[in-house]
């Protein structure tokens, strides 16, 4: 069935995935497709980013009709720092690995978080380096043993707190196995202005899927605890708003309007969490580090800051797309400068 | 041109005097304010028509380590770094002893009459100041103190030497932008230790400025603020940068001319400036601006250049375009933030693992540093490959004298780029449209920029093996395909880039080969070596890979110099391995003393090669 | 030497056959488990006598690409690989019509019965094998047919060929290092497709394995293994890495064999292995652990060198002893991470901004991996310096046939380093010590680790300018005399690194230069052009920079062939910047076809030229 | 006055400082050697990191008697680790700057501190780069001008919560105008086992130090708030702990025993933070950035977990000092070896 600019679901699909069949990446791939397909994105308004690994290969896999940029490993963010500078009509989705984001790139991560460059930045988080064959990684859990590569005993980073603690106003986590989810997280986030971060729990079937390790497929089918149950709902979705909401009793349900237009509308489950709360958002993580309990949702949201291009006040066209004339100076300016240094 | 209102100065000084032809070298504490003082000094000179340059050698570290500020006045016009210095200004207790033991016989001192400087040489004349007195007697606060205090040698000088009051006030208020009161706060000292000269000194020796006609027409200006220009010129969109000595102040003037850049209803930049957490940081950023469409540089020195490996090899493979400026300083590793050297040359050539090689533009002058600002940016996108230029400390951060710049010739060209509507038209004729194939011959494809809305317009980007279509690839035939054909783009560099500065004469049997800020060392060596009898020839190479006649010139001459400013002859080793005749003939000169290269630098080593 | 126990096959091959010379290539799909059966075969072979290498050519990427292993059984000992198949084994159905395509003339075909390959050649032979019915009849879970089927092959091969089945067996068990039970599952297998083979399949192809004894006292063993060993007898002691493609193993295998450094009583390590978190790290720790005192290595491949720029530079002008593995793949960039190449010879040597140059050691054998895995970590302190080696991903993965290692023929050297003691004498010898003086004329000072409990013991290291006494200067003569001293250490390496193997006779006109793991390609095709009437001389460079018999090599020959595995021809580059004399009989022959070299290649090449 | 191990405080001194006049840098200098001197610091078994900078260059100006090393821009953790790695007998103290920690080496930072390596790591934070001239830095504060660069309008990285997110055991920020708080600080680092970071506010006189920027001198005189008065009381400190306890009221008085046997005292002022309280230690951090309050102290401090090269389960003797023996395995061990090849 086309979606509102005619496309079918397969249009926004990519070559075909290289992956170990099974891989929790190729489910975020899909669930990327879905979220596109059903926002009716333009591709070719798109940017696809990654840097290296397993992960960072799936960019090639979704929206072939936009392009994309394999980049090097870890340091994807001032690429897309500087493209998305160089246009800022593009919408950016880039997808990087818990290797490629919390080891070689952490500070680049950092860096883009607090800049606040406007795009989608997914970890696909297997806590594990998949392509060069089941390393640990920054993620990889304190304790957790590897057949090859024995017992980590360094602590994980929780890429989600290091995104709220670095100003990250958009911080979800989720978990491939939760299609509905991640694909609602993926929606909300594209309708975000500024830097979103979905740390996306993706195990890597072929390394680290032991049932005992917390990055399984099984750990996260048994274990994963959502904050709470997550709508999004485009811009002019109609109905009485009050209707709705009469029926939940104070703090049952929470209402966040994105500056596109869009609402996500998050239900209680049982956990109590107000993701715009920043403390308790912080809390819930250290919490969960704490406890080692497996929540997912929409982590913190916060009122967009401006975003890296704003604090840069640049003219409205994009800078790829200025008139030479815009681009050099008159040749009186030159002769007037000229004057100036004799 | 101003009149030389110079009184006739009382003097005890009975032979020959020496006009418009020596160098004075100010030694000051780093911090104390003495960079004013200098200019004022050299501006009036340049204001007076005599033909000036200014070496500025300072230490690493912010305030109280020793500097010295070199003005060279030279009737000739000869602006490289002279070897000899005949008036040291020693304002720095520190440095005195040396400064003086180092002062060409026949030289002159002026220092503040209350210091100690060791042994006093019987072949130098002295001026003594009483700086302390001079400036109780200005009363000038004890905060102002020591910056005002280099007036004093300003006053001196102009008296002792010959420099015209009113230049100087107006040198000053030019420092000072216009702003009087400053402006006259430091003239009140300047005049009062120039009356005291007057009254106080009798001139002993021989060296004098005169007002000539040799600055007409031409500016006085830094490489970097040159670079900063013509980059502006040359339409960049996209600047991101680490900051690093000595290219920061080429950055600084981006800004500083972002005027010539905003819109002029909105006030709005075309220029977005970004300030990277690191040199990794600021080569990503320029490629993914160059990759987006913006034109896009860089600006560093040596180790942000080491730190920029990785995304080269990216930028080059996957075929982006972006400029590097590598403002060089003096390395191994951090080495002399501060001094001057060519020393990143092979490295840059080469950067980056696996058969990795780049253009790199040489600018031998401020007005090519202008040139090749904007050319940079049209050979990035002409080539879809980073441009590497290479400047160094001295050609950037010193003063020097030039023509006024040439506004571009041709219009900005972006190269081989298809928008919407080009793309169909491509795809109406050819049917087809690949990445990276070689439609025109010349080794380069036609990209599309993203966001171009196309259904046809996506393509996959990548460092990783690639065909034509842009698909990944690890077949053997693809790879081979396609490193034959950046191999062919390579060759395309060698016509389309820069082509030598030759000076050839047959006849003549001597040729002298280098590059960049040597130029004008090398210019006043050959009229020196000529006035003897030892006649040359010059090439100077403005671009690697060499265009076609450097071979040539290097076989056919009986000896060539290969000269420049760094430690291994990195520019010898170049030509060696393109040349495989004999090149016995060919010597590398290659000085790497941490200094701007002297006239009398090369005349000694051609000469003891002769 | 077991007995050969081949039951005579029934055949209707009347033509000569062809004994242990030809090579057998598996096409499989990636992480299908076919490196087990593979590596039964290969062993089998071997144990029976038979000169065996196998090279993996395997994609980039964990599961389901194309992936092929050729085991080349040569009874004259030559390992390179084989430009012709002789035998496909077809078990990946999306290569199969290729590789089908590829095969030699007279060709073997080996592939499941129920497969389409599109055209059938008539200038083969095919044998097809009922897999599936045949894991039926074995019974194989379905979670463990896709491993199992390469068992299949094992088994028909086994027939066909002539590999007695308790070979087989013997491998298998090693395999799963003696575990019965998977070991007999998979013996099952192949004994059912042996004998169903043997009931089955009329041999119609010459090509036979025969036990001969031409492996006796050989070992079989991975590059990267053989790197690894030789650092754990060379006395490694901090291994700082990050992982990345064709080097992990080489790390890996030192983690593998760390029971040879662990205390016999408490257990512990004396080998710190730190996974770093990119190749920065990677370098500044073993930077940091080298100026402690420790041995320390890392190892990496082309992007992680590019990374390692900066503080290359840092540890040889602050002179800090230091082991760089470089694994090499094919760049430029990400490239092809499983495709071997030469390709960063250049890069490596000139490491980092500002005329930097370091040793680079270039093993051509397993047997000098290992050699040169400890003599890397004594050049280092002995030169105080970062020691480059330079291996190649078709060396350091794949399996190679070599006599045993030597056990190091001197002690541990550690070079200049003043303990308590030593410094105490140091000092009442020479009243002074100074951190970067040459005292013994080599460009070598004498260095004393933090944690020396002597109160003259400390220094400062740093990347800035220094003096002799390691005080931080900006002199111009400071800074000269320090690059001089550096120069010179750089020619004290040119004596004391691996001098090239050479047979060089004069009569000879023709020579080869080469470096690396090309050896075996050229030794194989010297032989080859000998038959042939043409005779040539061969020089194996083994370390850069040269030593003085290299240009010799080069100037005395009319032809010199210099034969590399990368695109620009580096090596080549390298020998003209250093020879000023007519170089034009030099001929750069460089391959950079992804794949290892083959005799066949350097053969075409050469004829092509003389 | 000599020390336990008849030193005077001038032996512990460095080169003369090439730093302005009145720079921050300085003060730290000298309250580092203070440190030593009072603690009778054995330097030949000290050693001195740093990476480039103003900052980076005062190792050359402290305790002449220790190895030092002045490594290269931002990457000085990873040489620490190594050094640290090789000898574990030694005593590291580094000092970086703000740029040199925050900006170009935030990961290795980040993973210094996730590794535990032992060390005093003191950041000297001027919130601009010093030696390139005054550009701003990653802890350059919002909304701050500076005469040359104008307005920064991105966040501030805030190094103490960074530190404890990412699993630091001591950290303490401080003001280069309180010697004694910044003295006893560094003391109470040097008896930590573990990395132990110290944020010190130090004023860069030269491009830095308006009165309304954050980080001037005057801005820290008036507005420093200490969270607690701090004293150290090295090992075997005599007298009866109870006595002086009694005197104070639940709460008003912290004592932190250190590992080497020495405690740190905290008399409350009129805060309420308990440093052992990891949660209440982010929400102090958390407000003083939302109210822009300048609170120094020990932040936060947790029973130390294991070393870097506890991890590593290396034998007693250093690396570095181990015998040829232990070096380089038998001649048999290679025979045997061989033999398996075969
Ligand atoms: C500079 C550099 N170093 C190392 C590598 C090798 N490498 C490729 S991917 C990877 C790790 C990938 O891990 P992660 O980001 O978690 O992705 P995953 O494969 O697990 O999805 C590494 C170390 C590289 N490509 N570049
Ligand atoms: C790779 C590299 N890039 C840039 C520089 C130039 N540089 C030297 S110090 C410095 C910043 C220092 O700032 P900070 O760490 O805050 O120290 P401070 O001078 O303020 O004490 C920079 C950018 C360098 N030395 N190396
Ligand atoms: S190795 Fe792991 S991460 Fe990589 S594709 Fe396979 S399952 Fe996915
Ligand atoms: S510039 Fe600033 S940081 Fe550097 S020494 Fe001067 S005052 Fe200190
Ligand atoms: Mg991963
Ligand atoms: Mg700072």
């Amino acid at each position: 069935m086309a979606n509102a600019i005619g496309l079918e679901r397969t249009d926004y699909k990519g070559a075909t995935s290289t992956l170990c069949p099974g891989c929790g990446h190729d489910s975020i791939s899909n669930q990327i497709i879905s979220a596109a397909y059903d926002l009716s994105l333009p591709m070719t308004q798109v940017v696809k980013f990654s840097g290296i690994g397993c992960s960072s290969k799936t960019p090639a896999y979704f929206l072939k009709g936009s392009h994309g940029f394999n980049t090097v490993h870890g340091r994807m963010p001032s690429v897309a720092t500087g493209a998305m500078t160089a246009n800022t009509d593009l919408i950016a989705i880039a997808v990087s690995g818990d290797g490629d984001t919390g080891s070689i790139g952490f500070g680049q991560f950092k860096h883009l978080i607090r800049r606040n460059v406007p795009m989608v930045y997914i970890i696909e988080n297997n806590g594990v380096y998949g392509l060069t064959k089941g390393q640990f990684s920054a993620t990889s859990d304190e304790g957790q043993e590897l057949k090859y590569y024995g017992l980590n005993e360094l602590p994980a980073l929780d890429l989600c707190l290091e995104a709220i603690i670095g100003g990250c106003t958009f911080v979800a986590r989720s978990f491939s196995g939760d299609s509905k989810q991640a694909q609602t997280l993926i929606k909300a986030a594209l309708s975000h202005r500024g830097t979103a971060v979905i740390d996306i729990i993706s195990p890597c079937v072929t390394f680290n899927n032991d049932p005992k390790g917390n990055k399984s497929y099984d750990y996260g089918k048994k274990n994963e605890i959502a904050l709470h149950q997550i709508d999004y709902m485009p811009k002019g979705y109609v109905h009485p708003r009050e209707e709705i909401t009469a029926d939940y009793a104070e703090g049952e349900l929470i209402e966040v309007d994105m500056h596109d237009g869009s609402t996500i509308r998050l239900k209680k489950v049982d956990q109590d969490h107000d993701p715009r709360n920043r403390a308790s958002a912080i809390n819930t993580l250290e919490k969960a580090q704490r406890e080692n309990l497996f929540m997912t949702g929409l982590i913190y949201y916060e009122e967009p800051r401006p975003t890296f291009d704003e604090t840069l006040h640049l003219v409205d066209t994009p800078l790829s797309h200025l008139q030479d004339a815009q681009l050099r100076p008159s040749q009186d300016a030159l002769a007037s400068l000229m004057q100036s240094f004799m | 041109m101003a009149v030389n209102i110079q009184p006739d100065v009382q003097t005890q000084f009975t032979g020959a005097s020496i006009v418009n032809d020596f160098a004075l070298s100010v030694a000051t504490k780093n911090g104390s304010g003495s960079q004013t003082s200098n200019a004022v000094i050299i501006r009036s000179l340049f204001r007076m028509g005599i033909p000036v340059s200014g070496k500025n050698l300072f230490p690493s570290n912010i305030k109280g380590l020793p500097t010295w500020y070199t003005i060279r006045a030279n009737k000739d016009g000869y602006i490289a770094r002279s070897a000899t210095t005949e008036v040291a200004v020693c304002f720095n207790q520190d440095t005195a002893a040396e400064d003086i033991a180092n002062l060409k016989s026949g030289g002159v001192v002026v220092i503040p009459s209350d210091w100690k400087w060791g042994q006093s040489r019987a072949d130098v004349t002295y001026y003594e100041l009483p700086v302390k007195e001079l400036l109780t007697q200005a009363q000038i606060g004890t905060d102002f103190r020591e910056r005002i205090a280099n007036m004093v040698y300003v006053g001196a000088v102009a008296y002792l030497f010959g420099l015209p009051l009113d230049m100087i006030n107006r040198a000053l208020l030019d420092q000072f932008n216009n702003k009087a009161k400053p402006a006259a706060m430091n003239y009140a000292v300047i005049e009062l230790a120039y009356n005291w000269s007057r009254d106080n000194l009798v001139k002993a020796d021989p060296y004098k400025f005169e007002t000539m006609n040799g600055t007409a027409g031409k500016i006085l200006i830094e490489g970097n603020e040159a670079s900063a220009l013509g980059s502006i010129f040359g339409g960049v969109s996209v600047v991101a940068w680490y900051p690093i000595t000595p290219s920061t102040s080429l950055v600084d003037s981006i800004m500083e001319n972002l005027s010539l850049r905003k819109d002029p209803e909105t006030g709005k930049n075309t220029i977005a400036i970004v300030q990277a957490e690191d040199e990794l940081a600021a080569i990503g950023t320029i490629i993914g601006a160059g990759w987006a469409g913006a034109r896009s540089l860089t600006a560093t020195s040596g180790p942000g250049i080491s730190l920029m490996a990785e995304f080269t090899g990216l930028a080059q493979f996957a075929e982006i375009p972006c400029v590097i400026w590598d403002v060089t300083r003096m390395g191994p590793s951090t080495g002399l933030p501060t001094r001057t050297s060519q020393g990143d040359l092979l490295f840059i050539h080469f950067l980056s693992h696996g058969d990795s090689r780049h253009p790199v533009l040489l600018p031998g002058t401020v007005k090519e540093c202008f040139e090749f600002g904007w050319r940079a940016l049209d050979y990035a996108e002409q080539l879809q490959t980073p441009v590497f230029v290479m400047s160094d400390l001295d050609l950037g951060m010193n003063l020097w004298m030039s023509d006024p710049f040439d506004y571009p010739d041709q219009p900005i060209q972006h190269g081989k780029v298809l928008d919407k509507e080009r793309l169909a038209q491509f795809l109406e004729e050819k049917n087809e449209w690949m990445r990276y194939r070689d439609y025109d011959g010349d080794g380069v494809g036609y990209r599309t920029l993203p966001g171009t809305d196309h259904p046809r317009a996506a393509y996959f980007t990548r460092g990783t093996g690639h065909n034509e279509a842009a698909t990944y690839s690890e077949r053997s035939d693809d790879w081979m395909k396609n490193l034959e054909r950046l191999r062919h783009k390579f060759e395309t560099m060698r016509d389309l880039l820069p082509h030598p500065i030759v000076d050839h004469d047959p006849s003549k049997k001597i040729g002298i080969l280098s590059f960049g800020s040597n130029d004008s060392a090398i210019i006043e060596a050959r009229d020196l070596m000529a006035a003897n009898g030892v006649q040359t020839n010059y090439m100077r190479v403005r671009a690697v890979p060499f265009a076609h006649n450097v071979r040539e010139f290097v076989l056919s001459h009986e000896h060539v110099y290969v000269i420049e400013n760094n430690f291994d002859g990195q520019m010898a080793q170049l030509l060696r391995m393109e040349i495989s005749e004999d090149t016995r003939h060919m010597v590398s000169l290659a000085c790497g003393d941490t200094l701007p290269m002297s006239a009398q630098w090369v005349i000694d080593q051609i000469m003891a090669h002769q």
